[in-house]
């Protein structure tokens, strides 16, 4: 039998046949899809015993009380604690920490820099190189040459690095200047007691707020959005003074549009009218008796600050002054905000001091829905720490920034006079820096003059968890354990009752870091002599248990220990009275307020930041989630967008996501423009916490850091950075 | 070289000048197989569609094809149930139009589907209340019957002929080619009439929407008459083209004339039924919504009423006045621009169906949606076109498509 | 598709539906069973015409 | 409605007061967290970016100083349309996408979905979203993903769930203890869980003790898009006119709903 | 070749067309259904051994009952296979003389490493299945999933279907998908089948997806 064409085609005839009858087909089918269903290439999540912890949040310093949520060994969800606490919340960065502990910008093991290369090495060489570098620079009686700029200057690991300077010899322990140090300051000249305020909110029936991002990332964001969402429940009222119609302008009652930088003058005019209509005396307060320097500064608003001048420069109706500064004394408990955006430019004293004298004519101090005088928590009792001769002889060295001394005589940090300091000396004053829990380089106005100095300092440790723009300019990095992987306490003071919060490991360090208050306790005792000696803590959660001693066990299980004793510590010394002006007051020349840098002919236009809630801009960055969030009228692509007035933006011949060139005496940058209503015509306005240089490529080079625009500003009176804008011009490209 | 699969008594050109013509062609479908491999192997990221154009090009060309290769179903219709004797010169290449429609639509539909290796779920897991299943089956369950309707004239090339099986098979299936063409025309009239469901039954999409009769059957019987009315147009003009092509006469005038009268009568019924479905709509359907006419033409910088007018009078009205009255189908220039504002208009129409449904803001807060195809939606619509000119030209040349062909082209 | 299938349910929709379609296949089917086996009937019988 | 269950159905639902929500954004983050929810290097195409929960700024439209911007948080309305009938249901060729006539929630099954995206033409709320490439998590980061939700691989379709494994995970607990039912506050989305400004309310709308039933009742509560009757059970509470009537289309003339 | 060459030898070749052809048509489904039966199962699955054997036998024997090593968590979710933190509890040292003890004592246990036991009934990830429905609420026993796995004295052969990873339990043993108990086969048809009967319908798709 041959074998032809034919029986071939017949064998695969009955091939086929056969083939739809064998399951081969139909499972193959059924097979491929499942493997559509489950390819190998899509992450399985692995699946465990799911358990809860709670910790204290420390991405910004709200410290909200959260829980964590684990799979297994897996931290899967940050969530809100269940409690009635108010420190119990979250916000969209305490929602990301799962996200940032996993990040890939997190430094995975310490870091030297070599020849403009990282090198990986060891805790113990790190910790080694350090003191090894410290010591030389001792023995060169440099000590004072040391700095340190920490992010915060309350709790313990700061303590640990202010300690360490003190016993290596140097007095400058710098910190990331804030609006709360201007509270401080505000409460320390009128009330003469160092306090730090609460304003609560939520108790009260009227609250003007003097461009303060309630809603915007002010103090504890989640409890001042608990606060406002029971504000809405009451049916009371919030009036926002601003110009631009920001998140919480949008959620008020009323918005009023001021020129920017123009707000202390408004808060005067509305004491004029308060005090020319003789309103205060609704509240029964009789203001000879019970606060001093009243006459005189009831002789100053009434000649400066009279309702068509003030009008004038802040561009409100004479009348909408009138009916707010009415409206504020009809209520039962009305309360003045002040401090601008989220608070993280210090801002201007008098500003404040002007704002605030309505809340001593509201007579609210201490009272519900008023403004809470509280001290800080002061719990860090240790002894001090050991001076050898070396370090006692350079301790009492001038302070590099100037702060406490002269015209800076109200400060105690000034962060924003670094850089020129650096800059104005042939050879920079600072050998060797420590920066801890802060982002300076990119956090401060005029990046430029920031980055000068930062290249003149010989020898920079960073202790940042993150390849931030700072700690790539560092030489070593010794990484800090995430905030999930460490015992801290957290105090939190922003506009609530002082707190101390316990923030707990959640799970175990995931990469090679240290917790910065062990490596500063290493370092101590690497240097060994005085300085090891003044470290008597074998490591940092000894250190901690020993100083929280009983508050510990209260908050392992509450996470917080609040401090009900500061109430009533207002008032107490001085004349025991608000001080409207006093001796020291006078010597700040009141009433300076402090306008944008810039020629207004060459440069037409304002540039005012603005926060958002969706873009961190402090030391703790974006995850990508939260950058997911930007509306594509902030960032398209890598484009900054800024907002600008329809008018003035047919003024300079502009359309939606037109390109513009924006040119400040600071720098120039390209951006887009996105047209919005909700800006006062001649202001331009850019959202802060983009253009990020360093971390990963979900958040590198998308957008303008703002802070490269906008220049410094010395508050005359305090000597903080008092900047809310700069003048600038923009061109169509 | 290939003289012996070529039908008797018919004249082709040289193999070497078919060969450049079909390699010309198939530059053109490489760059269609190219982009349509990158949507499969990197995913639809390929495309420019997006979440709010989750229908775009291809299912507007999917529908525009459909429409198109009515012309096998309509013309088969006409021919085995009405009668109409005639029709037999021109049956065969409507049946290779449909064919070739009938296949691009189901590629493409492969192609814009996320998983299609999962496709076959549509059957499987069938929900049976989505026009798309309608469609998805019907669609193919017709292309089998295209197919069964092709086979005998491919069984007619000179060489297959000469096998007595496919001789035989080919004859019988003629025999009862009616009955194949009847369950074509029922499975058409189901899967043109939901392809016009997919769009009106989306209340979410007031654009689209339809209520009532409006719905069903109106939207139905407005898609399977326009596909009735358009696809013979588009058989007629791939004829015309074709003779221009070839240089030859293929189908007698008085076949073409008739088609393209009951062509012209459908068109004409098909627009007047789609006046009174647009204004139904503006005037109740929409106002209940709260929406104006007006507001889905205008405020975009593309879809302006201007679209309508284009859709129903210049490619509706115009084209069915002409093609009705004998004096217009006589007038060649005429003739011919009517055939083309027909394609033209069904086109059109689908467009309309699909993008500015996608296109139209339905939340107060949203704006116009604006879309243009990346290059491979381009290339994998044009694919299909390449693939078609590439089928007709191999079917023309090997197959005895037109019975008339020898009489009007006689070899001296 | 099929009553065994998971998401089959005797109801109305599915009846006139799948009922339309497994009618329209079977029309089909068999009238292409009945020209395949009419045409090997018919070559066979050519070819034994042929022979003869 | 299923023939065995004889325990009452339930319809879960939201009352979002956009007097309350600040636009945070925490919402979408508290969502993407619990989903698997994917992130890419540029997400500012906003058209390609998969936000199940999405937080739409709303504008007056006048100008300054008269201008007034309001933030409307998006998930997926859960659609009930006519008996159960949503516009995304009912289309779905291949029944990846259910409506459970016994919680009123909507699914979406990403192993069924082939991707042909015709739910997403017949959503109005543009809540449901496509997988245009493959999900990568940088490395590391795949260690957060939530093992009770299922990531998705490319080609599929996705939307809000409303949480709906909280809820298993909240019967299963019941279960264990012994009971068969569950308290408000048991099962609560991520989205309403998360709002720091307690702007969502999350509950059982049929249920009069939940505190949606009283909310949803409230005359200034309106929901997207009612004229259109897809019946969605979310609904929003806004003092402010101009956002009431924002939330559906109105000729010239016509006056919002009430 | 000549035109009447070619038409006499398809002629030859028609005499004995019928038989031939018949006859390779049934060689050729007898391949195929060879092929499909008996060779396509055995390609398509991957045959694995446990790391270790396990006698179910004996450790029912020893603890009573299923619940003492699978058991439900606090929060009603079920624990599945033990972990090695639970084994730990009785084998910190060898108790018995078996070789997969020692094995276990001294690869595992000793080097605190959790052993990659194969799931037979793993069902994919986009299934989520209450344990705490199926046996809490509906008194459901093990054996009407898992079968006499409890009783085994020793471990099978653990099948993956190497496109789809899934365990050959899923589809069941039977490649035309034949089942004769209710554990034989876990696709969706069976659980649709078990709630149908149970429930009144087979329930809607996010009662048991994810």
């Amino acid at each position: 039998m041959k074998i032809d064409r034919r029986n071939f085609l017949s064998l695969g005839a009955g091939a086929t046949a056969g083939l739809a009858f064998s399951p081969l087909p139909w499972k193959l089918m059924d097979d491929s899809s499942i493997w559509t269903q489950n390819w190998p290439w899509a992450p399985v999540p692995t699946d465990g015993e799911a358990s809860y912890v709670d910790t204290v949040c420390s991405l910004c310093s709200g410290g909200c009380g959260i829980t964590i949520r684990k799979i297994g060994d897996r931290v899967v969800k940050a969530e809100k604690k269940d409690s009635d606490n108010a420190n119990s919340g979250i916000c969209i960065l305490g929602l990301s920490s799962p996200q940032l502990l996993y990040s890939p910008s997190r430094i995975k093991t310490p870091l030297k820099k070599v020849e403009d290369k990282w090198v990986k090495i060891s805790v113990k060489q790190a910790v080694a190189e350090i003191a090894e570098k410290l010591k030389g620079l001792r023995k060169d009686k440099l000590s004072h040459t040391l700095a340190c700029i920490s992010g915060s200057s309350a709790g313990t690991v700061p303590a640990l690095f202010e300690r360490f300077l003190t016993a290596y010899g140097s007095p400058n322990f710098i910190t990331v200047p804030s609006v709360k140090d201007i509270y401080k300051l505000v409460f320390s000249l009128t009330c003469g007691a160092s306090c730090i305020p609460a304003f609560d909110i939520a108790n009260s029936d009227f609250v003007v707020s003097f461009g303060t991002g309630l809603l915007d990332g002010w103090g504890n964001p989640a409890a001042a959005f608990k606060a406002h969402s029971i504000l809405k429940d009451n049916k009371k009222q919030l009036i926002q003074i601003e110009p631009r119609l920001s998140n919480t302008a949008a959620k008020a009652d009323k918005w009023l549009p001021i020129i920017p930088g123009t707000e202390g003058v408004l808060a005067l005019g509305m004491a004029n009218v308060i005090i020319g209509k003789q309103l205060y005396f609704n509240k029964n307060v009789l203001f000879d008796s019970v606060t001093e320097g009243f006459e005189e500064f009831k002789a100053l608003v009434e000649k400066d600050y009279s309702l068509e001048a003030v009008s004038n420069i802040t561009g409100i109706k004479q009348e909408d002054i009138t009916a707010l500064a009415e409206d504020f004394m009809k209520a039962q408990s009305p309360v003045a905000l002040f401090g601008r955006g989220e608070g993280s430019t210090p801002g201007s004293l008098h500003e404040m001091m002007a704002v605030n004298f309505l809340n001593a004519l509201a007579g609210n101090f201490n009272k519900t829905g008023g403004v809470y005088l509280l001290s800080e928590p002061d719990y860090i009792n240790w002894t001090h720490p050991v001076l050898d001769d070396a370090a006692y002889y350079n301790i009492n060295a001038k302070r590099l920034d100037g702060a406490g001394e002269g015209k800076y005589f109200l400060a105690k940090h000034l962060l924003n006079r670094l850089p020129e300091v650096v800059n104005s000396s042939k050879t920079s004053p600072i050998n060797f820096l420590f920066v801890t829990d802060s982002n300076p380089f990119y956090t401060m106005a005029d990046t430029k003059l920031v980055e000068e100095a930062f290249k003149k300092i010989p020898f920079i440790v960073s202790f940042s968890s993150y390849m931030d723009e700072t700690a790539s300019m560092a030489d070593i990095i010794l990484p800090n354990h995430f905030f999930l992987e460490r015992y801290q306490d957290i105090v939190t003071t922003c506009g609530l009752k002082p707190a101390v919060g316990l923030s707990k490991p959640v799970v175990n360090p995931i990469f090679n870091t240290i917790h910065s208050g062990d490596a500063i306790i290493s370092i101590a005792k690497a240097l060994g002599g005085t300085i090891a000696e003044s470290f008597p803590w074998d490591n940092y959660e000894t250190c901690l248990q020993e100083t929280l001693e009983a508050k510990k066990d209260v908050m392992d299980k509450e996470l917080f220990w609040i401090d009900e004793s500061g109430v009533s510590n207002a008032f107490a010394d001085s004349s025991g009275k608000f001080e409207f002006i006093n001796d020291k007051t006078r010597q700040t020349k009141p009433y300076i307020f402090v306008d944008a840098q810039g020629e207004k002919k060459k440069y037409p236009l304002t540039l005012i930041r603005f926060d958002s809630m969706r873009i961190a801009s402090g030391y703790t960055a974006n995850s990508p989630f939260m950058t997911k969030t930007v509306a594509d009228t902030v960032i398209k692509e890598n484009d900054i967008f800024i907002e600008i007035n329809p008018k003035t933006a047919a003024e300079y011949n502009l359309a939606e996501r037109s390109k513009a060139l924006l040119t400040t005496p600071k720098g120039k940058a390209q951006v887009r423009v996105h047209l919005y209503e909700g800006i006062m015509p001649g202001i331009i306005s850019m959202p802060s916490g983009l253009g990020h240089t360093g971390y990963d490529s979900y958040l590198t080079g998308k957008g303008i850091n703002i802070n490269e625009l906008i220049g410094q500003i010395e508050d005359p009176a305090s000597g903080f950075d008092a900047a809310w804008g700069i003048r600038a011009v923009l061109a169509r490209v | 070289m290939d003289s012996a699969l070529i039908p008797e008594g018919v004249k082709r050109c040289s193999l070497g000048r078919f060969s450049v013509w079909i390699l010309a062609l198939t530059a053109i479908l490489l760059w269609g197989v190219i982009a349509m491999l990158l949507c499969w192997f990197k995913g639809l990221n390929q495309t420019n569609m997006n979440d709010a154009y989750g229908f775009a090009l291809w299912i507007w060309a999917d529908l525009a094809v459909i429409a198109l290769g009515g012309g096998a179903f309509f013309t088969g219709f006409l021919k085995y149930i009405v009668g109409k004797d005639e029709l037999k010169n021109i049956i065969n290449y409507a049946v290779i139009i449909g064919v070739i429609c009938y296949t691009s639509a189901l590629l493409l539909l492969a192609i814009d589907v996320g998983q299609p290796l999962r496709s076959w779920f549509i059957f499987w897991h069938a929900n049976v209340h989505s026009m798309l299943t309608e469609v998805a089956f019907c669609l193919s369950c017709y292309l089998v019957v295209l197919i069964i309707e092709f086979l005998p004239l491919l069984f007619e090339n000179p060489k297959l002929d000469k096998k007595p099986f496919l001789r035989h098979l080919s004859h019988n299936m003629h025999e009862i080619m009616a009955v194949f063409a009847a369950t074509g025309a029922f499975l058409s009239f189901f899967h043109q009439g939901s392809l016009g469901g997919v769009a009106g039954v989306l209340f979410g999409r007031p654009f689209a929407f339809r209520e009532g009769v409006f719905i069903w059957p109106w939207t139905f019987f407005l898609f399977t008459w326009s596909a009735a009315a358009c696809g013979p147009c588009f058989t007629i003009l791939i004829t015309r083209l074709t003779e221009k092509v070839t240089n030859k006469k293929l189908v007698k005038d008085n076949v073409v004339d008739l088609l393209a009268k009951i062509s012209g009568w459908m068109l004409g019924t098909y627009i007047i039924a789609k006046i009174f479905d647009t204004w139904y709509w503006a005037a109740y359907t929409l106002p209940k919504q709260g929406f104006s006419l007006i507001d889905f033409y205008s405020n975009n910088p593309f879809y302006g009423i201007w679209i309508l007018v284009a859709e129903i009078v210049i490619c509706g009205i115009i084209p069915a006045a002409i093609l009705i009255s004998s004096g217009g189908r006589k007038n060649k220039r005429l003739f011919m621009t009517a055939i083309i504002l027909a394609v033209i208009g069904v086109c059109i129409n689908r467009w309309v169906m699909v993008l500015q449904t996608m296109a139209a803001p339905v939340m107060t807060f949203e704006g116009w949606f604006m879309y243009y195809p990346s290059w491979q939606e381009v290339a994998t619509t044009i694919l299909p076109v390449a693939y078609g000119a590439i089928f007709i030209s191999f079917a023309y040349r090997y197959l005895p498509i037109f019975p008339q062909e020898r009489e009007l082209n006689p070899i001296d | 598709m099929f009553p065994f299938c998971f998401e089959w349910v005797w109801d109305m929709s599915h009846i006139v539906f799948m009922g339309g379609l497994w009618y329209a296949l079977g029309i089909v089917g068999a009238g292409l069973t009945y020209c395949i086996i009419k045409a090997a009937r018919e070559s066979s019988d050519n070819h034994n015409d042929g022979h003869h | 409605m299923s023939k065995g269950s004889k325990h009452k159905v339930k319809k879960f639902g939201m009352v979002i007061d956009l007097d309350k929500c600040t636009g945070c954004g925490a919402c979408m983050v508290a969502c993407m967290s619990e989903n698997n929810v994917p992130f890419k290097e540029n997400e500012s195409k906003k058209l390609d970016s998969i936000t199940w929960m999405r937080v739409y700024k709303l504008e007056n439209g006048k100008s300054f100083p008269e201008a007034d911007i309001c933030f409307l948080p998006r998930p997926c309305m859960h659609c009930e349309g006519d008996r159960g009938h949503a516009p995304c249901v009912s289309v779905c060729p291949a029944i990846a996408t259910d409506y459970d006539h016994n919680t009123g929630i909507v699914s979406q099954i990403y192993t069924r979905c082939f991707g042909c995206r015709y739910c997403m033409a017949a959503c109005p709320y543009h809540a449901r979203y496509f997988n245009w490439r493959d999900p990568v998590w940088p490395e590391g980061m795949e260690k957060f993903l939530n093992p009770n939700v299922s990531p998705r691989m490319r080609g599929v379709v996705e939307k809000c769930s409303f949480c709906h494994h909280r809820y298993q995970l909240a019967l299963d607990k019941a279960y264990a203890e012994g009971r068969d039912k569950i308290e408000e506050d048991e099962y609560q989305t991520a989205c309403a869980h998360a709002c720091p400004a307690n702007a969502i309310t999350f509950g059982d709308l049929n249920n009069k003790k939940h505190s949606v039933y009283r909310l949803k009742k409230n005359p200034n509560t309106f929901r997207l898009l009612e004229r259109l009757g897809t019946n969605p059970k979310v609904y929003y509470h806004s003092s402010r006119e101009w956002v009431r009537r924002a939330g559906d289309n109105y000729l010239k003339h016509e006056a919002a709903k009430a | 070749m000549s035109e009447t060459q070619k038409v006499s030898a398809s002629d030859n070749k028609r005499k004995n067309t019928g038989g031939t052809t018949i006859l390779f048509f049934l060689i050729g489904v007898a391949i195929s259904l060879a092929v499909g039966w008996v060779i396509f199962p055995k390609l398509l699955y991957l045959k694995k051994s446990q790391p270790i054997d396990f006698s179910h036998a004996v450790h029912n024997e020893a603890v009573g009952d299923c619940d003492s090593c699978h058991f439900f968590r606090e929060d009603g979710t079920f624990s599945g296979s033990p972990t090695l933190a639970q084994c730990i509890d009785c084998h910190e040292d060898v108790q018995g003389d078996t070789e997969a003890e020692q094995i276990f004592v001294e690869e595992y246990i000793a080097q605190n490493k959790e052993v990659p036991w194969l799931i037979y009934s793993k069902q994919p990830d986009c299934v989520f299945f209450s344990h705490a429905a199926h046996v809490k609420k509906a008194e459901m026993s093990c054996e009407s999933c898992h079968g006499e796995i409890g009783t085994s004295e020793t471990l099978p052969i653990y099948e993956e279907n190497r496109i789809t990873g899934y365990s050959r339990n899923i589809w069941g043993k039977n490649i035309a998908g034949i089942k004769k108990h209710t554990w034989d086969r876990m696709k969706m048809d069976d659980c649709g089948e078990c709630h149908e009967e149970e429930t009144g319908d087979k329930g809607s798709c996010f009662q048991c997806h994810k």
